[in-house]
């Protein structure tokens, strides 16, 4: 009950402490304290799980099985990068004038509300609330996109919200037509609770079921940042301070995806695997192709690892259609090793944004040159993980996206399968490109250069590090993970 | 009451809200937009009533007032606001699609909401809700013009009353379905919707220190 | 093909015969040689006279070939230098750097006047000297320019044959 | 435990643990402990394959590693020769490494850390027994050199440039693998290679042509071959010079060993088509990598190329042994593919040397432009020995290296000829000949190309200040060099040192009991009446150099040999700006390929301000571009290019657009399931 | 190794040896009586190279240990290749090296040598010749294989030997198509290797039209004398190679002194032949630039391509 309940309230109680006591440096840490106690109990959660099976809190809101439980460990590890490297980001932010410890402040708030508003997305078993939670996580991150207030920043907030709030509104309508199926499924009403729509999907009606899979899967695909509602991401991630950008492109993307996750077992249970396989193939193959097309020409490297985002959840919602224990074990990995690799990148892009003053791609007229003769270290864990990102070897990324294709091949969409890895091909060459022209080369003189030499803090130091080393050993081996990946997986396959 | 009043009242309220929805297409000032999408916000809580009614449900009676008090009440209020700070630009300026076109495509978004609708009209059982069922198209056709709204109007103003619009158009199809999805999921989405309304208001208050104007198309530094 | 075939039929040896063998008596080095002499000639400031007596010398009538003498295009190649001409400022230092270059036991053979005293360029003021003021000269051959023959007759003083 | 065993298990730990002690030890004596331990990886990795060659062989599964598909090795004869392989050439890089990196300024951790993994990595990779396995190896390979090639990037901008192209076309080439054998664990049981073995069988002709043709785009492009070699005269050269001794000698090999495991041994030999395509790429290849290698004037670039070219050569090998062995001929497939295979080993052991070598001239002149090198006998002879062995090794010269392996492709393809009327028989008429030229003209280009490096790199005067003070290197990159040279000598003598196991490999690889190759000083060849002793032709030469320099003692006159000007025709000092260099050295060859190489020529003539009749300079730049990558390159990056910028407008900030892209979505949705209900 | 490759073995190269200045001063003659000229007599070659034996050796400054030794290996391959080639014998003294591809190698090792000794003086003209050796060698190298491809086929074997006894055993072989074509292929090349007319010119003193000349320009004395007696066994290599690969007869397969004496004339009889043939073609010949050269080339590359697919398809 307890463990149930913490990943929401904690983060509340964080929040509740930083309106009462405001940011400052005896509090500064208080948000990572938060995140090493969800992640805490979300380890706790599915040890409890593995053990004993789902369990069930305050009349039946809460629910948390193995899935969940998985969910919420990405929450929880993301969260910890993030919140670990928030510190050094604020008070360098603050030393820059561009923001207070007022500003400070709200972000802690609002960034312990939106963990808490996750937490609550992972666990509700009702997807009526799980929506609730997140359009939540929108009103929460809007201000958190708009930090600094500057033209850029207003924009994308009001993007994000606009976009969001519209793509999840049919989200809401799906959820109300899904209700409406099962308030006349032949054997009584079932409600919207997740794991009774899903052990009773085959009573549902096909035809509106149909209609609310379809709005269900482009509404929290909206929020997941799929095409075609995707266009408010770069934006936003872009815009959004290092940390949040972390959180938002590491997990919440995944927590939407999630529900997608949830929605898909239904929708196979009543309309058979077709159906929700060519929808999420569809948006899947669209996600990259607007990925691939928008980066080649990118030269922003912070709406680079937005398109880049855009592009992972692709591959997850390509795994998604493939179905079957592997893709989905695989997807789950991937999820994982997503939001590590991203939350690494978005705080080392956060920091590069810091010590260079552009987020521009290096060329001829300046941006981003040469970086890793002045910042070694920053260079070396943001270029490690683009390496991860492409999905090389030993990060988890690599196994996944294996498994993934292996998946596909083997399901017959090997076709679909083989343009996806095509895409990623391009995109990868791409990634690997601009961040080449960042990285290596000799760093450039005069205006524009990477001219502060400022030693990375070492808590940012130990977030990049550690998350990238996280990844890895999640490649190298997921060990007790892998357990829970495949549990989590049977929680998807099973109902069928 | 009895069953013939009952459809006629509901029509009533469903032929409501789908005129203000035309309304707030048709309408270009947003001072009177607003006050179409107060109307709209009572027909729906009218609706919501008559629903209550026939279903002696005070509990949906409850409802009804909280649906009245939000979308007549304080969203309207809300958007006036918005709209007092908004100094000069009360019109919505040259729509992306001009006004006829977009009365046009409204027609052609309401066949297609009863095209889509018809699995849902099918599922009804006849007899008690079966009327209510029948207007779900109408929901529908509220919710699309809705978005179609958000995608044509240059006004921020304008964006949030099209966001609305959907809105209560997905609320109307909730109700029209199964009277509500439950009172904690009802309270929460009323909950979001508000506190979205407030956030896009904020913003729109941002927008206009930074930008000087809220014409969505000025939005356009980030672009690739 | 059959045209050239006929023509030499026809011509058959143009070769004059060889007159009598002009060696009394060689020198060492000539002797050390055994009638084998590849020749280097070196142009020091000729006017282009003795080059062509040379060629002649060499061509299918005087025919020097037969003797044993044989022109190179390498100094490191030759035994002998031929040199004409007065030797010329500028080629004063080629010269000594050609003999330099030639692989002993090595002979040098002056044709024509201009080489053995200037000719009509002594005292001009571009010329250095006679080839002898420059390299040691073994072999002396008259004339302006020397007649085919007399180079013939010199150079079968080195060959011996 | 087995030898195979303790190699391999040695190899990884020796490797991991000087990775780690690479990051802990101080700067002093990190490039002597990365070299030692990379030194201990690779003479384990010896151990192992030769263990594997000679019988012993290791199976071991680790399925608690890589999540989701789990790791199993295996060593067996096939992988063993390629770890052999790849543990020798580590050998030397690694001795070589301790000195290079230090005066380099590559002791920095990232290059000392990732070098030894670089190796693990490498050896794993002919190893591995199931599909995720063998592509987690691979890709590791990629990624550890990839790090390795831009190690020196902040000193060269083209580094960068050459780790973009490498980075994108080795992770093409890993996409064809990881497509092309996915398609092929589609149809098996699971993703082990026994079961893609036992699936191969009953595979249609159609399944197992598509996973054999899109294997092979991946596996060629490892192996640098057309048209997906246009990573690798880039890639290998910017590398640090002992890098580059690992890519082009040991890297390119898991590409051939991946064509023949999965040729041969998964997919069992498949149809006639699949190995004409093979051998043709590899003709092809073969003659346009030396005639690239013959145009070009950079050092190390040329090594690439002629990587291309000797993998060519190895191509042809496979390819004929596949035609041989689908037309029946299963003896004469044998002695093809331990060709092949025996121009893998001969290549590793030459192409190190030679990069080894070419690293020594950068490390002593600072320079890789032949037009700017020569004359660095005189200041590194050791140098200059050991690059003189390796390009006599590379020209197929005898005594050198290369010379018994071709000498054994073209047995193989001369007696390719089936009688008449046999199956294939009308192309392989037509295919042998073509191939037997290609591989002429290989062998003549490869000459001239290595007679350009050798005699205008390191003989004649230097023709730069920096060639002229050149200074021989340190101890160990001479001992490095120096093992590498061992192994040259020992291969070109005493092939058959080897050539019994490599014929025992191929022997297996496809499935023949008698190994196709034996003897013990000369060569003999089963079911061909050839035998060639390598050993005996050196003597024979050193006798007749001996007897002819006796001879002249006597003819010859006791005459001191004088030191003289060179004959400069009597003018003025020769200059070094007067000697031919490499560009002129290759003018004719490039003149008469014409056609196929394409120069692109220009000669920009300066007058003189006052008249133009007076010349102040005249300028001449030849570039010889690539002309595949003309070809085929150019439009498809222009293509890309232009794919990129019309994407563009799909992000144009309009946020009406953006919501309209749900909207017609939306609708054209709702339209779909209306209709399709 | 049996007794009757032994004596070849010491046989061959004696003859050769001895005999290839001879050959070259056959040649000079012919040439010179055709030109009307008297000639300098067959015996020239050799008082040359006695002389230049008798001469003063020269080691140009800057030059290196490639450079001296260059003639000795030149000489040496040569030599080796005259022991093992069945010219006299059938049997080789060393079969294992009697093979066609490492004889081919081994003449291409020599010339090699001498390119590098050519670059290693680091004169323009050194440069120039080796250059130009190189560019024929790499064009030559093709043809020469697929000659020998032709010529092995159908005997199954790229030993010399085996080569030269099945033709002995099957002499209609020799007027089929695949010979005819694959020994006017082989004679253009041997033309192009030993670099007479029309390829290069060995009397010319014109250094723009030097190829061979240019490289050696440096050598003097002994040296020279190494290299020109090379060259001249090269000549007599090559002939000896294309008069038993075609027109084996005569060659003695037993040991006893008369099949001996018989090979031994025989040889003598048909490389004498082949030289006074090559030197009074030549003098109808005018030398090709060399940029026509590779054009040459290509046709002779095309015959032996065509005496290959001969050997096939009309076997």
């Amino acid at each position: 009950m307890i463990t149930l309940l913490a990943p929401i309230i904690v983060p509340v109680l964080g929040a509740l402490g930083y309106v009462v006591a405001g940011w400052r440096r005896s509090t500064a840490w208080v948000s990572a304290g938060s995140a090493v106690l969800v992640l805490a109990t979300a380890i706790a959660t599915a040890l409890d799980v593995a053990r004993s099976g789902p369990r069930t809190a305050i009349a039946g809101l809460l629910r948390v099985d193995a899935l969940s439980a998985f969910m919420l460990i990405v929450i929880g590890a993301v969260a910890l990068l993030a919140t670990i490297a928030t510190p050094a980001f604020l008070r360098a932010e603050i030393t820059a004038g561009r923001a207070t410890a007022r500003t400070a402040t709200r972000h802690s708030v609002l960034v312990q509300l939106f963990l808490a508003a996750m937490a609550l997305a992972v666990l509700a078993a009702n997807l009526g609330v799980v929506w609730v939670a997140i359009e939540a996580t929108t009103i929460v991150t809007a201000f958190l996109v708009g930090q600094r207030r500057t033209r850029a920043a207003v924009e994308a907030a009001w993007k994000y919200v606009v976009i969001c709030s519209a793509g999840i509104a049919l989200a809401l309508l799906g959820t109300i037509v899904l209700n409406y199926a099962a308030s006349r499924a032949p054997g009584g009403a079932v409600g919207l609770d997740l794991a009774a729509l899903a052990a009773n999907a085959s009573m549902l009606d096909s035809g509106v079921t149909r209609i609310a899979v379809v709005l269900l899967i482009l509404g929290f695909g909206t929020k997941a940042g799929l095409a075609p509602l995707h266009a408010w991401l770069p934006d936003a991630h872009s815009q959004a301070p290092a940390p949040v950008s972390a959180l938002m492109s590491g997990v919440l993307l995944s927590v939407a995806f999630y529900a997608i996750l949830r929605v898909k077992v239904i929708a196979d249970g009543a309309l058979g695997t077709g159906f929700a396989r060519t929808a999420l193939a569809v948006m899947a193959i669209a996600s990259l192709l607007v990925a691939a097309s928008l980066l080649l020409a990118q030269r922003d490297y912070k709406r680079m690892l937005a398109y880049s985002s855009i592009e992972h959840l692709g591959l997850v919602a390509l795994g998604a259609a493939i179905g079957g224990p592997l893709a989905l074990a695989a997807v789950l990995l991937h999820i994982l090793g997503h939001g590590l690799a991203k939350g690494v990148l978005f705080l080392g892009a956060g920091r590069i944004l810091q010590v260079t003053g552009t987020s521009r791609i290096g060329d001829d007229q300046g941006g981003v040159r040469g970086l890793a003769a002045r910042h070694p270290v920053l260079a070396g864990c943001v270029g490690v993980g683009v390496l991860a990102l492409i999905g090389l070897p030993p990060f988890s990324l690599f196994a996944s996206e294996l498994g993934i294709a292996r998946a596909g091949f083997a399901a017959g969409m090997g076709w679909v399968t083989a343009a996806a890895l095509i895409l990623v091909l391009v995109i990868a060459a791409v990634l690997v490109g601009h961040t080449s022209r960042m990285l290596l080369g000799t760093p450039p003189d005069g205006p524009g250069a990477a001219t502060t030499t400022r030693h990375l803090p070492w808590p940012t130091a130990i977030a990049l590090v550690g998350g990238l080393l996280a990844c890895a050993t999640l490649g190298v081996t997921a060990g007790p993970l892998s357990s829970l990946l495949h549990l989590a997986a049977d929680t998807l396959v099973g109902a069928r | 009451m009895n069953e013939t009043l009952f459809v006629q009242l509901l029509d009533l309220a469903c032929g409501g809200l789908l005129l203000t929805a035309v309304l707030v297409l048709w309408r270009r000032e947003l001072v009177v937009i607003i006050h179409v999408f107060a109307v709209q916000g009572a027909a729906l809580a009218a609706l919501v009533g008559v629903l209550a009614v026939h279903e002696d449900s005070i509990e949906l009676g409850a409802v009804a007032a909280g649906v009245l008090v939000l979308r007549a009440g304080v969203l309207p209020y809300l958007l006036r606001r918005a709209l007092a700070s908004a100094g000069e630009a009360r019109r919505e300026t040259r729509p992306l699609v001009n006004v006829a076109a977009s009365l046009l495509t409204a027609a052609v978004l309401t066949l297609l909401a009863y095209a889509v609708s018809r699995p849902l009209v099918e599922l009804a059982p006849s007899g008690l809700m079966s009327p209510a069922t029948q207007a779900i198209p109408i929901g529908l056709t509220v919710v699309l013009i809705g978005f179609f709204v958000l995608v044509t109007r240059r006004r921020a103003l304008s964006q949030l009353v099209g966001f609305l619009l959907m809105d209560n158009g997905i609320t109307a199809v909730g109700f029209l379905t199964t009277s509500g999805v439950g009172l904690i999921v009802e309270l929460g989405v009323s909950l979001d919707v508000l506190l979205a309304v407030l956030v896009l208001q904020i913003l729109t208050a941002r927008m206009r220190e930074t930008f000087g104007d809220t014409d969505l198309d000025e939005l356009r530094e980030l672009r690739d | 093909m059959l045209g050239l075939l006929r023509k030499i039929r026809r011509t058959g040896r143009v070769a004059e015969p060889a007159p009598p063998s002009p060696v009394v008596d060689r020198s060492a080095v000539a002797a050390e040689l055994g009638g084998s002499v590849q020749i280097r000639h070196v142009d020091a400031g000729s006017c282009n006279g003795c080059e062509v007596e040379i060629g002649s010398a060499f061509g299918p009538v005087y025919d020097a070939e037969r003797y044993g003498a044989r022109l190179v295009a390498s100094p490191r190649h030759a035994d002998a230098l031929v040199v004409t001409g007065p030797v010329t400022r500028n080629m004063a230092e080629p010269l000594r750097r050609t003999y330099e270059a030639v692989p002993g036991p090595k002979l040098v053979v002056a044709v024509g006047d201009c080489a053995r005293n200037c000719g009509v360029f002594a005292g001009a003021y571009g010329v250095a000297g006679a080839v002898r003021d420059v390299v040691p000269v073994d072999v002396e051959i008259a004339g302006c320019p020397p007649r085919p023959e007399a180079i013939v007759e010199g150079l079968r003083k080195l060959t011996g044959r | 435990m087995s030898l195979v065993a303790v190699g391999l298990g040695g190899a990884l730990a020796a490797g991991v643990l000087t990775a780690l002690a690479a990051v802990v030890v101080p700067r002093r004596v990190r490039s002597a402990v990365a070299g030692t331990g990379t030194v201990v990886t690779g003479g384990a990795g010896v151990m192992a394959g030769v263990g594997a060659m000679t019988g012993s062989s290791l199976s071991v599964a680790l399925p608690g590693l890589l999540p989701l598909s789990g790791v199993s090795l295996t060593l067996d004869a096939l992988g063993g020769l390629f770890v052999a392989v790849t543990g020798g050439v580590a050998v030397a890089a690694g001795v070589y490494g301790i000195s290079y990196t230090r005066s380099h300024g590559l002791d920095a951790r990232g290059v000392q850390v990732v070098f030894p993994l670089f190796v693990v990595a490498m050896l794993l990779v002919p190893a591995a027994a199931s599909v995720g396995t063998f592509l987690v190896c691979w890709e590791l390979m990629a990624l550890f050199s990839l790090l390795l090639v831009v190690a020196e990037h902040r000193h060269r901008p083209e580094v960068a440039q050459a780790g973009r192209w490498y980075a994108v076309m080795t992770h093409l080439g890993f996409v064809a693998v990881l497509i092309g054998l996915l398609v092929f664990v589609a149809h098996a049981a699971d993703d082990s290679f026994p079961a893609l073995r036992e699936a191969g069988r009953h595979l249609s002709p159609g399944a197992a042509g598509l996973v054999f043709v899109v294997t092979l785009a991946g596996f060629a492009s490892k192996a640098g071959i057309l048209p997906l070699h246009a990573w690798l005269p880039r890639a290998h050269p910017e590398a640090p010079s002992h890098v580059s001794a690992l890519m082009s000698a040991a890297m390119v090999n898991p590409g051939v060993y991946g064509l023949v495991r999965v040729g041969f041994d998964l997919l069992g030999g498949g149809t006639l088509w699949w190995w004409l395509l093979v051998l043709a790429l590899g003709a092809v290849s073969a003659v346009y990598g030396i005639l690239q290698a013959a145009m070009s004037t950079d050092l190390k670039r040329l090594l690439g190329q002629s990587t291309t070219e000797n993998m060519g050569l190895v191509l042809v090998g496979v390819g004929a042994a596949g035609v041989f062995a689908t037309s029946g001929n299963r003896v004469l497939a044998g002695v093809a593919l331990a060709a092949a295979l025996l121009h893998v080993i001969n290549h590793a052991a030459f192409k190190t040397l030679l990069f080894l070598a070419a690293g020594s001239v950068l490390h002593g002149t600072g320079a890789r432009d032949l037009d700017a090198l020569g004359g660095l006998r005189a200041g590194m002879p050791q140098t200059t020995a050991a690059f003189g062995l390796g390009a006599l090794a590379a020209s197929a010269l005898p005594p050198g290296t290369a010379f018994v392996s071709e000498w054994l492709l073209l047995q193989a393809l001369i007696h390719g000829l089936p009688a008449p009327g046999a199956t294939g028989g009308t192309a392989a008429a037509i295919a042998m000949p073509l191939a037997v030229a290609a591989v002429a003209l290989t062998a003549g280009l490869a000459v001239a190309t290595f007679v350009k490096a050798f005699g205008v790199g390191f003989l004649a005067k230097p023709r730069s200040a920096a060639a002229g003070n050149a200074h021989e290197s340190p101890p160990a990159m001479l001992v490095g060099m120096g093992l590498a040279g061992v192994a040259c000598v020992v291969l070109a003598l005493l092939p058959t040192l080897v050539l019994p196991a490599v014929g025992t490999v191929s022997g297996v690889a496809l499935g023949v009991g008698d190994p196709a190759v034996s003897g013990a000083v000369t060569v003999r060849l089963a079911g061909v009446a050839g035998a060639l002793s390598p050993l005996m032709l050196t003597l024979a030469l050193l006798a007749a150099v001996v007897l002819v320099v006796g001879a002249v003692r006597v003819v010859a006159a006791r005459r001191a040999r004088r030191a003289a000007r060179l004959w400069d025709c009597g003018g003025g000092p020769m200059s070094a700006r007067m000697e031919y260099t490499a560009t002129s050295f290759a003018e004719p060859l490039q003149r008469v390929f014409d056609d196929v190489v394409r120069p692109e020529q220009d000669v920009d003539v300066t007058h003189h301000e006052e008249s133009r009749y007076l010349v102040q300079a005249v300028e001449y730049r030849r570039k010889v571009p690539d002309r595949v990558e003309r070809r085929l390159y150019e439009p498809v990056l222009a293509a890309v290019a232009a794919w990129g910028r019309a994407g563009r407008r799909l992000a144009t900030g309009s946020v009406h657009r953006y919501l309209g892209y749900g909207f017609y979505t939306l609708c054209a949705v709702l339209i779909l399931v209306a209709v399709t209900r | 190794m049996s007794a009757l490759g032994i004596v070849g073995g010491v046989v061959q190269p004696v003859l050769i040896v001895a005999g290839s200045p001879l050959l070259v001063g056959v040649m000079r003659q012919v040439r010179a009586r055709l030109e009307g000229r008297a000639g300098p007599g067959v015996g020239q070659p050799w008082r040359d190279l006695r002389k230049l034996f008798g001469k003063e050796r020269i080691s140009p400054r800057g030059t290196s240990e490639v450079f001296r030794v260059a003639p000795l290996v030149l000489v040496a391959t040569t030599l080796v290749v005259a022991v093992v080639t069945p010219f006299v014998t059938t049997d080789s003294a060393v079969d294992p090296v009697a093979d066609l591809f490492a004889v081919v190698a081994l003449l291409a090792l020599g010339a090699v040598t001498l390119a590098l000794a050519g670059l290693d003086t680091g004169t323009a003209f050194g440069g120039m010749g080796s250059s130009r050796e190189m560019t024929i060698l790499a064009l030559v190298e093709p043809t020469l294989l697929v000659s020998i491809f032709a010529l092995s086929v159908r005997v199954g074997s790229t030993n010399l030997g085996a080569i030269v006894s099945a033709t002995l055993h099957d002499p209609v072989r020799v007027i089929s198509p695949v010979s005819l074509l694959a020994a006017v292929a082989l004679i253009i090349v041997i033309v192009a290797e030993t670099g007479r007319l029309p390829v290069d010119n060995p009397s010319t003193h014109l250094e723009l039209t030097m190829v061979h000349e240019a490289m050696v320009l440096e050598y003097a004395g002994p040296d020279l004398a190494l290299v020109e007696l090379a060259s001249a066994m090269r000549m007599s290599v090559f002939l000896g190679l294309l008069a038993n690969l075609f027109l084996p007869w005569g060659i003695a397969s037993t040991a006893t002194p008369i099949a001996l004496l018989v090979g031994v004339l025989a040889l003598i009889i048909k490389v004498g032949l082949l030289g006074v043939l090559l030197a009074a073609g030549e003098v109808f010949l005018a030398k090709l630039r060399l940029f026509r050269v590779p054009e040459l080339l290509a046709g002779s590359f095309l015959l032996s391509l065509l005496a290959v697919a001969a050997s096939f398809f009309l076997a």
